[in-house]
């Protein structure tokens, strides 16, 4: 056996771990420990210099295995493992000590506790990196489609993209058409294009491009594999309309009888049929049927769709269909829904009859929209003489959401102009803060200051009929504190916009879990590093664009998934990808076949060979999750990188002070045990 | 406790005097207390302008303001606040540290408190004939002619009491009263 | 309902034994109709309403706790309060206590000079509304009903301190369980927007300015929107609004003449209680013209409704 | 930022502090504690962390050796119910953690000193508490003192690696 030879490299990370460790003295007692051959620190262990040093340590003195004692291994193991790689050893017999997340940054007033835990960590981390063992990682081929997960203005142009790179792509969309939110817009800011003019052309190509297959009106339903090699199963729900047969004509929406209140595309403001395509430049064009408002599956009778359909495309008996996709990376461009204004009761939405919601007012903006593009009050005749537009509705809020909806600020003063434009009306923007930071914002705000919309500093406190004074009487008031005077004020207007919160999808945190990625605190979904790899997930394979990672405006949705696309180029390129050996291996003679494994896995992955009496695991459904390991009662699965013997080595490690080492730590001022 | 001077004492004193007052670090200045306010219009002061000036630790004026004692607790701050400041709880706060410094202006208001409680220590109850008579007499003498109609024809409905109901352990009520006045001094909350 | 649930301590609170003694009585009277029991605490302290919170906090706190702890020591699991201000300040010092353990144990030292000691959380504090709408229910009041109210035209006003800051799952802004509780008793509900708005509270006894205004708006609203009259939950705001409304009408020169009853008092009437034994007749302002409608069944117009093709349709529930 | 307990002042800690065990998973509480850090939320220094990728992969014999090495408790942490990266790990944990509690309280250890919690990546304030919480828990019981107490009574308890894990050592 040979002998170990361990190099430490304490890391001050600046001040960041300096600050509070003390790192000289770490280094000089690591390298004390046994089988330490070489402890040093240094300013910044990842820089080019901090790297060649561990380089030249393991040419120079025949390492064994390194310890990096500095930031968590989410930040920096990869980057040592290549330093190691470079320099003639194992990727894997390097272990990182997690001195600043974990120590420095947690105990910062405090310098010797500080300090006696990052040697804890730095012990337990030696002892692991001697019970490490060379591993290769696997190499696996990256299948070169991709499936994009919503057809929103991200997805479709991470698939055009991926797809004008020459890869196929599947795009799945939920709903009949896609297009998402963009496509309900009339105008965009603060340019003021007709969103339709810009987005229609995109979503005719994404729909028509022989490398994308659109899976419109579909869910996904299980992933499984790892990145190259997803197999996902999506099923397609049955649109009762076949395909193969319809043109689109719209005879079959035209003469159907069941009218009701759109709640997707029109926002609640307008009405669909039951059979209908949810507008004209729908991408596919065929209708589908609205099983919960079609007569005929209520009923039992109608049929007219059927009746009047020249191709006979209508099919009653239509079933949901699944499709089973092999594709190498994942694109999440899920979206957001709107924050629902009822929650916030002061604000009358849903009992005032002219208290709208910022999407339904995009809806009467628009040209194609309910009202033709009229700025009217709900009775769809009166033009208002008098808008309110109450900003931070659902947002900025603790009661809701903490955080700021991005976008808002700069929808209102879309909103402003496009109201004074059509209607001539006085426009107030109740706002906390306007915040205006993209390219070309802020002019577009004094843009509005001199078309003299007003502004009122101050977050609404309340929307009622109630009136009190004189002039009130059938109005709504929208009372709030002028917070720039320091006075109550009460504002009568026609019309209020209630700037409605974007939230992530109701079902953000079961999606977040089928595609084993994880979502913050809010649900958005949790992006690999929040500055330098945004678009990526802790999940390799698995990347997010647009709204569903946190709240954002179009052109940062539209570069996110142009950003999402150049990463899964990146893996397509390569052509294949190492990817970690942690995997679980039966030692087969050993092996008593009791089968108590092969249950456990949650992935099918351990089968029994009846011939042989033994269970044996199949490395490429095996994620490395170790519950295996923990179960066999004879103790014969490894948990590779993870095996029972470096875990043991770890424990005793972190307890290198107790009374098996050399005492407990004894300190004078440590905070748990102070007292009052 | 160890005194621990800061810069801004006032502001956190405020705080501390208030179960949750901490939250009050997070104040957005978004005004959704003044603009909730029942009687805002009648304060020289918002809540939130109150706070602003407690940060910038005026304490002078926070406590001379006239806002907190025009406050009606009907909570509708507390509920509405984004920040989920117990703004009602901050108002009794400034009330209890003006009478405290004896520095406040709105003296009618404070006084209506404390005749008020005079009544609670005497009896256990309230007794409001008597603090009817006596505020009034004392602070309201021309509101208090027109008030006497009101008295007559209250105490012809039966819904004034012109003696007082008392509790049966007064002396019972008066120690808890006289320690916890005495465990108040030792330091705040 | 059942029979271990019909029991319950009682903390009228003060007004109830004056200016609220319809709110009393009529509490009484309903509750031996439901075959519930009121086990008033005995020798309960006042809660110190709005006031003792301003001059020292220990001591309010200790107060309210010398009630809790007596309810307690009485043997009583919940404890039910008819007025708003008693329940949120009960409530206040419960949920405080719990909160804060530096709180709890100083209110607790002060309670041990009187012999007594709450542990925060051994009682449960309800008001008499919540008690009504959940633990008897709709159901069970409506087979009570022998007298409908059809034909009566209320708002239904909450105030504050039942919904705010305690919101117990109702909305605290508009809420609607006093709604349905008198659609229950058959009268007409008016959609009254100001009712979780301030009566004024104490103001009207320092500042009549602020009190009057508060006051003229509620009376305006709810004639606005053609009440018979104002229901309420709550003694403090049944007294600013009924008492004070001549000298309201006096400084705005108006001429309302809306009653204000408790709600107690219309389910007494509709279970057919004889009127005087409801408290009726305590009011200020007479509520005998209201109540003549009583029985004569008005046949309301019908809502105008905007059927228009071009009418958007409301946002879905 | 987690608030330090008052009621810590148990004198059988003499000068030294309590020492607790951690096995976080890879997924969720590894990257919360992270996230304490990159956040900079204190919390007691009594915490010493290994890193698991699941804590399905968590063998009972992993805490009785931390606990007989010295360790006063043991807290093993992962995603919460219904989230684990691996599906369904937590819940192994949960029913292994189960038991072990049941054996490690005949044995006379409290069951307080060996704690299952839950934290997702996100949740960095409730990886603070859940450490505070557990430091408190373990303050208040004093020292274990496994050698000196439970080794007594059962001194073959914790299977100790060189015995336990002969195949490893024959294929090593």
């Amino acid at each position: 056996m040979m002998e170990d030879r361990i190099g430490v490299y304490v890391c001050h990370c600046g001040h960041n771990i300096a600050g509070t460790v003390d790192v000289e003295h770490v280094a000089e007692w690591a390298a004390s420990l046994p089988g330490v051959a070489i402890a040093r620190d240094y300013k910044f262990m990842c820089s080019s210099l901090g790297q060649e040093l561990v380089e030249k340590d393991i040419q120079e003195l025949g390492l064994t295995g390194v310890v990096v004692a500095a930031c968590s291994p989410h930040m920096h193991e990869p980057t040592f493992r290549r330093a190691c790689e470079r320099a003639g050893l194992n990727r894997y017999l390097l272990e990182m000590a997690n001195i600043r997340e974990h120590a420095s940054w947690v105990h910062q007033h405090d310098v010797e506790s500080a300090t006696e835990k990052a040697k804890s960590l730095i012990s337990g981390a030696v002892r692991r990196v001697m019970e490490l063992e060379p591993l290769e990682p696997f190499m696996v081929d990256i299948n070169d489609a991709t499936m994009v997960v919503g057809g929103g203005v991200a997805g479709i142009n991470a698939a055009l993209e991926l797809a004008n790179a020459g890869h196929p792509v599947y795009l799945v969309e939920r709903d009949p058409s896609i297009g998402g939110h963009m496509a309900q817009f009339d105008k965009t800011f603060p340019t003021l294009d007709c969103s339709a003019c810009i987005l229609t052309p995109r979503m005719f190509d994404a729909g028509n491009h022989p490398n994308i297959t659109l899976l419109s009106y579909s869910e996904v339903e299980q992933v499984d594999g790892y990145v190259g090699n997803f197999t996902v199963r999506v099923r397609q729900k049955a649109r009762h309309v076949d395909t193969e047969l319809c043109t689109g004509c719209g005879d079959c929406w035209e003469k159907c009888p069941a009218k009701v209140v759109d709640q997707e595309y029109e926002a609640g403001l307008g009405y669909r049929t039951a059979i209908y395509r949810p507008f004209p430049q729908a991408v596919p064009k065929y209708p589908v049927i609205d099983e919960e408002s079609c007569i005929y599956y209520q009923k039992g009778t109608c049929k007219a769709c059927e009746k009047f359909c020249p191709t006979g495309a209508i099919d009653f008996d239509q079933q949901d269909t699944e499709i089973v996709l092999n594709v190498g990376n994942i694109v999440l461009a899920t979206g957001y829904d709107l924050f629902d204004p009822r929650r916030v009761p002061q604000y009358g939405y849903g009992r005032l009859a002219n208290v709208f919601t910022s999407l339904e007012f995009e809806r009467m903006l628009n040209a194609a929209g309910p009202t033709d593009g009229k700025v009217v009050l709900r009775d769809g005749i009166t033009e208002p003489k008098s808008v309110a537009v109450v900003h931070c509705v659902g947002s900025r809020d603790e009661n809701y959401n903490p955080y700021c909806s991005a976008v808002c600020c700069m929808a209102a003063l879309k909103f402003g102009h496009l109201v004074k434009e059509r209607t001539g009306a006085d426009v107030t923007s109740f706002y906390i803060d306007i915040r205006t930071t993209a390219k070309n914002y802020e002019e577009f705000y004094h843009r509005l200051l001199k078309e003299e919309m007003e502004f009122i500093r101050g977050r609404v406190a309340e929307v009622t009929d109630a009136a009190r004074m004189p002039g009130e009487e059938g109005k709504l008031i929208v009372q709030v504190e002028d917070t720039l005077i320091g006075k109550q004020r009460r504002i009568p207007v026609d019309m209020v916009i209630l700037m409605a919160a974007m939230e992530p999808r109701n079902d953000a945190t079961d999606v977040a879990h089928t595609f084993g990625i994880g979502c913050s605190e809010a649900g958005f979904f949790t992006e690999k590093h929040p500055k330098l790899d945004p678009v990526a997930t802790m999940t390799d394979g698995v990347f997010i664009a647009g709204v569903c990672q946190g709240p954002k405006d179009i052109p940062d949705s539209v570069s996110q998934g142009a950003a999402a696309a150049a990463r899964v180029l990146t893996l397509i390129g390569q052509g294949t990808i190492a990817i970690e050996p942690v995997r679980a291996n039966i030692d087969e003679e050993h092996c008593s076949g009791c089968r108590i494994c092969n249950n456990l896995c949650p992935y099918t992955a351990i089968e029994y060979l009846p011939d042989l009496e033994v269970s044996r695991v199949n490395p490429a459904l095996c994620k490395g999750c170790g519950t295996c390991v923990a179960a066999c009662p004879s103790q014969v699965i490894t948990g590779q990188h993870f095996t029972f013997d470096s875990i043991m080595a770890q424990i005793e490690g972190v307890l290198y002070d107790t009374y098996n080492g050399n005492g407990y730590v004894s300190v004078e001022h440590e905070v748990p045990l102070a007292t009052g | 406790m160890e005194e621990v001077q800061t810069r801004k004492p006032f502001f956190d004193r405020v705080m501390a005097s208030t179960p949750g007052g901490n939250t009050l670090l997070g104040c957005l200045q978004c005004g959704t207390c003044g603009g909730s306010c029942p009687s805002g219009p009648d304060m020289d002061a918002t809540p939130r302008k109150l706070f602003a000036m407690a940060r910038a630790n005026m304490e002078e004026d926070v406590l001379l303001s006239n806002a907190p004692w025009y406050c009606v607790s009907c909570y509708y701050c507390t509920v509405r606040c984004p920040q989920e400041i117990p703004i009602t709880d901050l108002m009794y706060t400034f009330k209890r540290m003006a009478i405290e410094s004896g520095h406040y202006n709105a003296e009618s208001h404070a006084d209506f408190s404390q005749s008020f409680c005079g009544y609670i220590e005497h009896y256990g109850r309230s007794f409001e004939f008597g603090l009817a008579t006596r505020y009034h007499l004392t602070h309201h003498p021309l509101q208090m002619v027109r008030k006497t109609g009101l008295g007559f024809q209250m105490i012809q409905k039966g819904r004034l009491n012109t003696a007082p109901d008392r509790i049966h352990d007064m002396p019972q009520l008066t120690a808890i009263l006289t320690e916890a006045k005495r465990i108040a001094t030792e330091d705040e909350l | 309902m059942s029979q271990e649930h019909n029991a319950y301590g009682y903390y009228p609170g003060c007004s109830l034994k004056a200016t609220a003694h319809a709110y009393g009585d009529s509490t009484e009277r309903v509750a031996e109709v439901l075959g519930l029991t009121l086990n008033e605490v005995a020798d309960w302290n006042c809660c110190g309403a709005t006031e003792y919170m301003s001059l020292s906090a220990i001591p309010a706190y200790s107060l309210i706790a010398r009630n809790l702890s007596l309810a307690a020591a009485q043997g009583h699991q919940e404890m039910i309060s008819p007025c708003s201000a008693c329940y949120l300040n009960l409530r206040k010092a419960n949920d405080s206590m719990a909160k804060y353990p530096a709180l709890n144990e100083k209110v607790n030292r002060a309670l041990g000079a009187g012999g007594l000691h709450y542990d925060p959380n051994s009682l449960h504090i309800r008001h008499l509304l919540d008690m009504m709408v959940e633990d008897v229910g709709y159901e069970t009041i409506a087979e009570h009903v022998t007298k409908p109210l059809s034909g009566l035209k209320v708002a239904c006003y909450y105030g504050c301190l039942i919904v705010r800051p305690r919101t117990d799952g109702y909305n605290p802004e508009y809420p609607m369980h006093l709604d349905r509780l008198m659609q229950t008793l058959g009268a007409k509900v008016v959609d009254f927007p100001l009712k979780t708005h301030c009566c004024g509270g104490h103001m009207t006894q320092i500042s009549e300015e602020t009190a009057f205004e508060l006051i003229r708006r509620l009376l305006h609203n709810a004639a606005d929107y053609g009440a018979d009259m104002i229901v309420t939950v709550c003694p403090m705001c049944q007294l600013n609004l009924d008492a004070y409304q001549p000298q309201v009408n006096a400084m705005f020169g108006t001429n309302y003449e809306i009653p204000i009853l408790f709600f107690t008092q219309l389910m007494g009437l509709a279970f057919g209680i004889p009127a005087r034994e409801v408290g009726m007749g305590a009011e200020i302002t007479s509520a005998a013209p209201a109540l003549g409608k009583i029985g004569h069944e008005e046949m309301e117009p019908a809502r105008p409704k905007r059927r228009d093709k071009k009418s958007l349709p409301m946002p879905q529930p | 930022m987690a608030k330090r307990d008052y009621s810590l002042d148990n004198p059988a800690w003499g000068d030294r502090r309590p020492v607790i065990v951690g096995f976080l998973c890879n997924w969720c509480s590894y990257r919360a504690a992270d996230l304490a850090g990159t956040s900079r939320m204190g919390y007691p220094a009594t915490l010493r962390d290994i890193r698991i990728m699941c804590t399905g992969r968590l063998d009972p014999t992993f805490v009785i050796k931390a606990l007989s090495e010295g360790a006063d408790g043991v807290i093993v942490m992962g995603c919460h119910p219904g989230q684990c990266h691996y599906d369904v790990g937590n819940f192994k944990a949960m029913r292994r953690m189960a038991l072990l509690r049941r054996t490690l309280a005949q044995l006379g250890v409290h069951p307080d000193r060996v704690q299952l919690a839950w934290a997702s990546a996100a949740q960095g304030t409730l990886f603070t508490e859940t450490i505070l919480n557990m430091t408190n828990a373990i303050a208040r019981l004093g020292p274990l003192e496994w050698r000196d107490t439970v080794a007594d009574i059962a001194p073959s308890t914790p299977p100790l690696p060189d015995e336990a894990h002969e195949p490893e050592v024959i294929h090593g």
